[in-house]
């Protein structure tokens, strides 16, 4: 728990980044970055960057702010569960959504 | 035709005994585990019954050799069940080429049909035997589905886009349609009947009542009226993609996605145009969400899976060539 | 009473202290953080809830023996399912076992004074009644039609009864689920009797743990979507209405994330009352704890993976079918593992037939039933013909029933004594087990064939050749339903004028049975060390601690 | 500062009650991840399905407002957290100067809020019989779905006002018991598990602000 004291200028610092980051994605998104295609799928390479941004942000609230690098496992593993079971929503109700164009192959007969 | 007791749904489409036969298996699975369970419990429970309050029974320790056997047994079947449903499953999911297409709306609380000749009929299916019948299924309101047991077939008939089943009777009678997802007050009046005809008696059914106007003549004329015509036709310079031959072809999106231009995609090009817009163009299409009916919507569908262009036959000829 | 008891103690007297006579009065109990007096509390609630929807079920079974819909309108006929499924799921399977015995039992069981958060816990109970006021007063203000599936876009555009009362209730009801689930995880990670390690847990607890995680992790979801059900009815959001480019089946989607792992909300604990039962009854070490153990995590996380095979026949993406089919037959696995350790267990021990026993031997037995005729319903090609019959509703009663409620009813039976301190009437105890199996098995066994036969579930009219098995199936609910009827009685009864029960009658292990009957307010005088493992039968019962 | 009065019965030691306590924070918290969980998987969805409409729809939506909204946010979690650490070494008026900044920041992003909706109102932009998709140059069914785009933002935006709500009388709470020297060193677990709520609703911001207003 909080036994760890963090020092005032870690916090200070992770302020600091936090906001450099929100101007970093905005900056990103008045600059058109395309879309190119890997593997057959289009990468919306505003969106990932935009989304890389926004958990890289919520990582430092969350192991700073929150005090989760300092904790034990216990609550680390209870965050884990928590963003891998929002995933584990998100990915498999996609997964029906992504394929529904996809058909069968012919009929044989 | 309905026997007092049955045990045992009638068998009356191609797809019917694959179920069957799975059903059957998963009987005698049944059957087995429950039976054997039962067996064991009965057993233990008398052989090992308790003879005085103070009996101490010894330990037995566990063994990982029993464990990983009713692990991996289990797994096992259930792969082999697995693979088989799908195998099933496929097959009610890929409607054979040469199927007699059917329109099918549901509506609160009735089955609206209609032939690709143009008949329609409520709560009622009149289809030759030993032809494949292909469904195209959307619903005015809320989601329903058509479930015909004898046929083992269902589908749920979504509102906003379509959903294709499939049969083919393999033994003239009428068999009970219902509606199986619950859908209100009426849900359960919802029911009709599928008649499965002999090839000769279905043509004479088809030419009884008065000339109807077949879903393609219905959709040419619409295509016209709503000046579907303006844009879309050879002789409209590059406004829109020709649709010559587009049903069932690949179709390279702006982006470079590619989708199959079924029904569902030509339903969606025609209610929300901006949605997949085709390589090449510009979204300009307005919808016409509201301005056509979801009878119209599959009469114009009808209308553009006929227009056999010449690319159809260079990239829409099917792999699996048949005949 | 059977001898078995007997002869350990001869005389039991009633503790002089406990948590009944604890305190007095109307707001002693109102007010109360003791978690045995708040399980109490839901016990009475979700007894009420349970012949409510009984009663509801009543009505359905009479109205379904002849075809013709002519005893209610089909209007009124929907509104008996949709009562019937929301009161059951919600306000009886879901809470019945965690709430009433978890509650009770765990802080026992892992020797601690209480719950983590007993004002929390209390407060679980007041969001539940809310919930349930919310729930029966849609059910009397206009009724609730949409089935307890709230399917759209008929719940939100087309059905012209109580939703938003009803969506309300589930809400509310849902958080108290939550908070539920969040007091066990805590208690269970943090309040352990020093020596209690995790694999000296009893089952029950480890079963009690899985559920939370789903509780957790799934109630929420299931929340925010019946939120989102509510808004589309008063503020015209569009998200799941086709006409307002929205999408009904993400609604599906999104409650059935929840609702497929609330299945085994329910049916976890209940597997972990059958691991007390079984061990207790045949005196013997649970075979293969550790698998047992690790079922009901497996169980817990596969269970969220497995959703969409509600939805075979939606319209979903034949890839996405095949995916879900798939990891719904892994689900299977966790469960017959357990199952099969069952029966293990009682290989060569000293097996008594005591009523709770009686409720075990029937759990193993319809649980495997409604365990392999899921696989019916997972295999995507028979799925087709079977989902949305007679066939699911069987399947899921069997468990719901045939095993959630076999299982409630058995560890009631094995933890009566520790509650109220009396016995109940052991002979019409095993009667009505005897009833309840049989009126159960003739109720729901007819209706898989029906299923297979094509009988669509909530249908108010069927054809005629349905008739036979729907009657066999009504004459079974009403012996089931004096099967129901007559535990109520003796438990009543048993409360003032039973035989009173030694603090370890049966005799078992486990701290529970160690702390007088009834337990003294804080649990134990002390906090207990627990220096062995748990079930170990082989010698006799250590005598209770000093209270 | 009496601390043995904070140890509950049922608990051995305070140890024992800080770590559950926390623990309890960390699943209510978890829990509150699925909740906003539903809502992200119905963006998600549409976000895929409808792609212009979504960007057309959230050129509406004021960036700068946003951005600005999202620092001040992020200063109102700082401030709590050196709230949190004020209270961990028992000084008594830090805490309580850090608390109420953190709820005048909240107060202040709440505001802006409020004048972000005006416009919306104004501009028919609300879900509902009267959403327009003049102003966005939107219609038929394109206007449907950017009503899907706002439902979306009312229904995210809403419920995450709704939490900074709940937020401020427990912060304004705690400001009093503070004031009376209730934390130290032995003893601060209340405002530690607030901190922890209070940066959980700054997450769900960092997230809804790409997604919401930076759209292209």
């Amino acid at each position: 728990m909080s036994e760890h004291l963090v020092p005032v200028r870690t916090y200070l610092a992770v302020f600091a980044a936090l906001l450099v980051l929100t101007l970093a994605t905005v900056a990103a998104a008045r600059v058109d970055l395309g879309e190119p295609e890997v593997g057959g799928f289009r990468i919306p390479v505003n969106v990932v960057v935009a989304l890389s941004i926004a958990c890289l942000k919520a990582i430092l609230v969350i192991l700073f702010f929150m005090h989760v690098k300092y904790s034990g496992p216990l609550v680390q593993l209870v965050v884990a569960s928590a963003f891998v079971w929002l995933f584990i929503l998100i990915a498999i109700t996609m997964s029906d959504y992504l394929t529904r164009g996809w058909l069968l192959g012919r009929p044989a007969a | 035709m309905f026997s007092g007791f049955p045990l045992f749904p009638e068998q009356a489409s191609s797809l019917a005994p694959g179920v069957d036969g799975l059903y059957f298996f998963l009987l005698a699975i049944t059957a087995f585990f429950s039976v054997g369970i039962a067996a064991a419990l009965a057993l233990f429970a008398m052989r090992y019954r308790r003879r005085h309050a103070d009996e101490r029974p010894g330990e037995i320790e566990g063994s990982l050799a029993l464990e990983l056997t009713w692990t991996l047994i289990p797994f096992a079947i259930c792969m082999v069940v697995f693979v088989w449903g799908a195998v099933v499953f496929f097959a009610q999911n890929r409607p054979p080429d040469d199927s007699i297409d059917i329109n099918v709306v549901g509506k609160r609380w009735m089955w609206k049909l209609q032939h690709m000749t143009g008949q329609r009929e409520i709560n009622e299916l009149h289809v030759p035997v030993g032809r494949p019948v292909k469904l195209n299924l959307t619903s005015e309101d809320v989601i329903h589905s058509f479930f015909v047991p004898a046929f083992r077939m269902k589908k749920d008939a979504v509102p906003g886009r379509y959903s294709v089943a499939w049969f083919r009777a393999t033994k003239p009678g009428k068999y009970h349609l219902f509606c199986a997802e619950y859908c209100g007050t009426e849900h359960s009046r919802m029911i009709g009947q599928i008649v499965v005809m002999e090839p000769a008696e279905y043509q004479t059914w088809l030419q009884g009542g008065p000339a109807p106007v077949s879903p393609v003549a219905a959709g040419e004329k619409f295509f016209t009226e709503l000046n579907c015509v303006t844009c879309h036709r050879g002789d409209s310079g590059t406004r829109g993609p020709i649709l010559d031959g587009v049903a069932g072809r690949r179709v390279r999106l702006q982006g470079g996605q590619v989708v199959i231009a079924d029904e569902s995609y030509l339903r969606e090009s025609i209610v929300n145009p901006s949605a997949k817009i085709v390589e090449g163009y510009q979204p300009i299409m307005p919808t016409y969400q509201g301005q056509v009916t979801e009878d119209t919507l599959l009469q114009l569908i009808a209308y553009i899976q006929s227009l056999k262009g010449p690319q159809a036959i260079a990239a829409g000829s099917p792999a699996g060539g048949q005949r | 009473m059977s001898a078995a008891a007997a002869p350990l103690v001869p005389a039991p007297e009633f503790p002089k202290r406990h948590y009944l006579n604890a305190d007095y009065g109307i707001w002693s109990w109102l007010f109360t953080r003791d978690h045995k007096r708040i399980a109490l509390l839901y016990l009475a609630s979700v007894t009420v809830m349970f012949f409510l929807g009984g009663a509801y079920a009543v009505l359905i079974r009479l109205e379904l023996v002849t075809p013709p819909g002519d005893l209610v309108s089909s209007e009124t006929y929907n509104k008996l399912f949709t009562a019937h499924g929301v009161i059951m799921v919600f306000f009886f399977l879901i809470p019945a076992i965690p709430a009433v015995l978890g509650n009770f039992l765990i802080p026992l069981m892992l020797g601690a004074k209480d719950l983590a958060f007993p004002r929390i816990n209390l407060l679980s109970w007041y969001l539940y009644m809310i919930g349930a006021f919310f729930a029966l007063f849609a059910l009397v203000h206009g009724g609730l039609d949409t089935g307890w599936t709230f399917y759209t876009p008929y719940s939100t555009v087309f059905s012209n009864s109580a939703v938003i009362p009803a969506a309300l209730g589930i809400f509310v009801a849902g958080f108290s689920s939550i908070l539920t689930g969040l007091n066990f995880i805590v208690t269970i990670h943090k309040m352990r009797a020093p020596g209690l390690t995790w694999f000296r847990l009893p089952l029950f607890v480890w079963a009690h743990y899985a559920t939370s995680l789903i509780q957790i992790l799934g109630t929420p979801v299931v929340a925010v979507t019946i939120l989102l059900v509510a808004f589309e009815r008063v503020f015209h959001f569009g998200f799941f209405d086709p006409n307002r480019g929205g999408d009904p089946v993400l609604f599906q989607h999104l409650f059935w994330f929840y609702s497929h792992p609330a299945v085994y909300i329910m049916i976890l604990p209940a597997m972990g009352v059958m691991s007390e039962l079984v061990t207790c009854f045949s005196r013997k070490r649970i075979f293969g704890y550790p698998f047992i153990a690790m079922s009901s995590l497996a169980i817990a996380v596969l269970g969220f993976l497995v959703w969409a095979h509600h939805m075979f026949v939606a319209g979903i993406s034949v890839y996405s079918a095949m995916i879900f089919s798939a990891l719904s037959f892994l689900v299977a696995i966790p469960s017959a593992i357990k199952v099969f350790n069952w029966t293990a267990t009682l290989y060569r021990g000293s097996i008594s037939y005591q009523t709770p026993m009686l409720y075990a031997f029937g759990f193993i037995g319809l649980f495997t039933i409604g365990g392999l005729t899921g696989l019916f319903l997972a295999a995507l090609g028979l799925d087709i013909h079977v989902t949305d019959t007679y066939f699911v509703v069987a399947h899921f009663h069997y468990i719901m029933v045939g095993s959630t409620v076999m299982a409630y009813l058995g560890g009631l039976h094995f933890w009566w004594p520790k509650i109220t301190g009396r016995l109940y009437p052991e002979w019409w105890a095993r009667v009505s087990a005897f009833v309840i199996f049989i009126g159960f098995n003739l109720t729901f066994f007819p209706q898989f064939i029906l299923g297979y036969l094509g009988m669509p579930r909530r249908y108010h009219y069927y054809p005629e050749e349905f008739q036979v098995l729907n009657v066999m199936s009504s004459a079974g609910a009403s012996i089931l339903g004096v099967g129901y009827l007559i535990p109520m009685v003796y438990f009543a009864w048993s409360m003032r004028y039973g035989k009173i029960a030694p603090a370890n009658p049966w005799p078992a292990t486990g701290l529970e049975w160690r702390t007088s009957s009834p337990p003294p307010p804080d649990n134990f005088r002390e906090t207990p060390v627990v220096d062995e493992e748990a079930y170990d039968y082989t010698v006799p019962p250590k005598e209770p601690f000093l209270v | 500062m009496s601390n043995a009065s904070a140890l509950q019965h049922h608990f051995e030691s305070l140890e024992q009650q800080k770590e559950s306590s926390t623990l309890g924070m960390w699943v209510f918290i978890a829990q509150e991840v699925l909740f906003f969980g539903g809502l992200f998987a119905t963006y998600t969805v549409y976000r895929v399905k409808y792609p212009e409409v979504f960007a057309a729809a959230s050129h509406h939506l004021n960036v700068t407002l946003g951005a600005a909204n999202t620092a001040v946010l992020i200063s109102s979690s700082l401030t709590m957290a050196l709230a949190v650490h004020a209270a961990a070494l028992g000084r008594r008026k830090q805490i309580v100067a850090w608390l109420l900044l953190t709820v005048l920041l909240g107060a202040a992003f709440l505001g802006v809020k409020v004048v972000e909706y005006q416009d919306k109102f104004e501009h028919h932009l609300v879900p509902g019989p009267s959403f327009s998709g003049h102003v966005l140059h939107l219609e038929g069914e394109e206007e449907k779905q950017a009503q899907i785009y706002y439902s979306l933002y009312f229904a995210m935006t809403g419920l995450h006002a709704l939490h900074m709500i709940i937020g401020f009388p427990i912060l304004l709470g705690l400001a009093v018991f503070a004031w009376k020297g209730r934390y130290g060193p032995e003893w601060s677990t209340p405002v530690e598990l607030t901190g922890l709520y209070w940066h959980f609703v700054d997450i769900v911001w960092i997230f809804l602000f790409p997604f919401l207003y930076l759209i292209h």
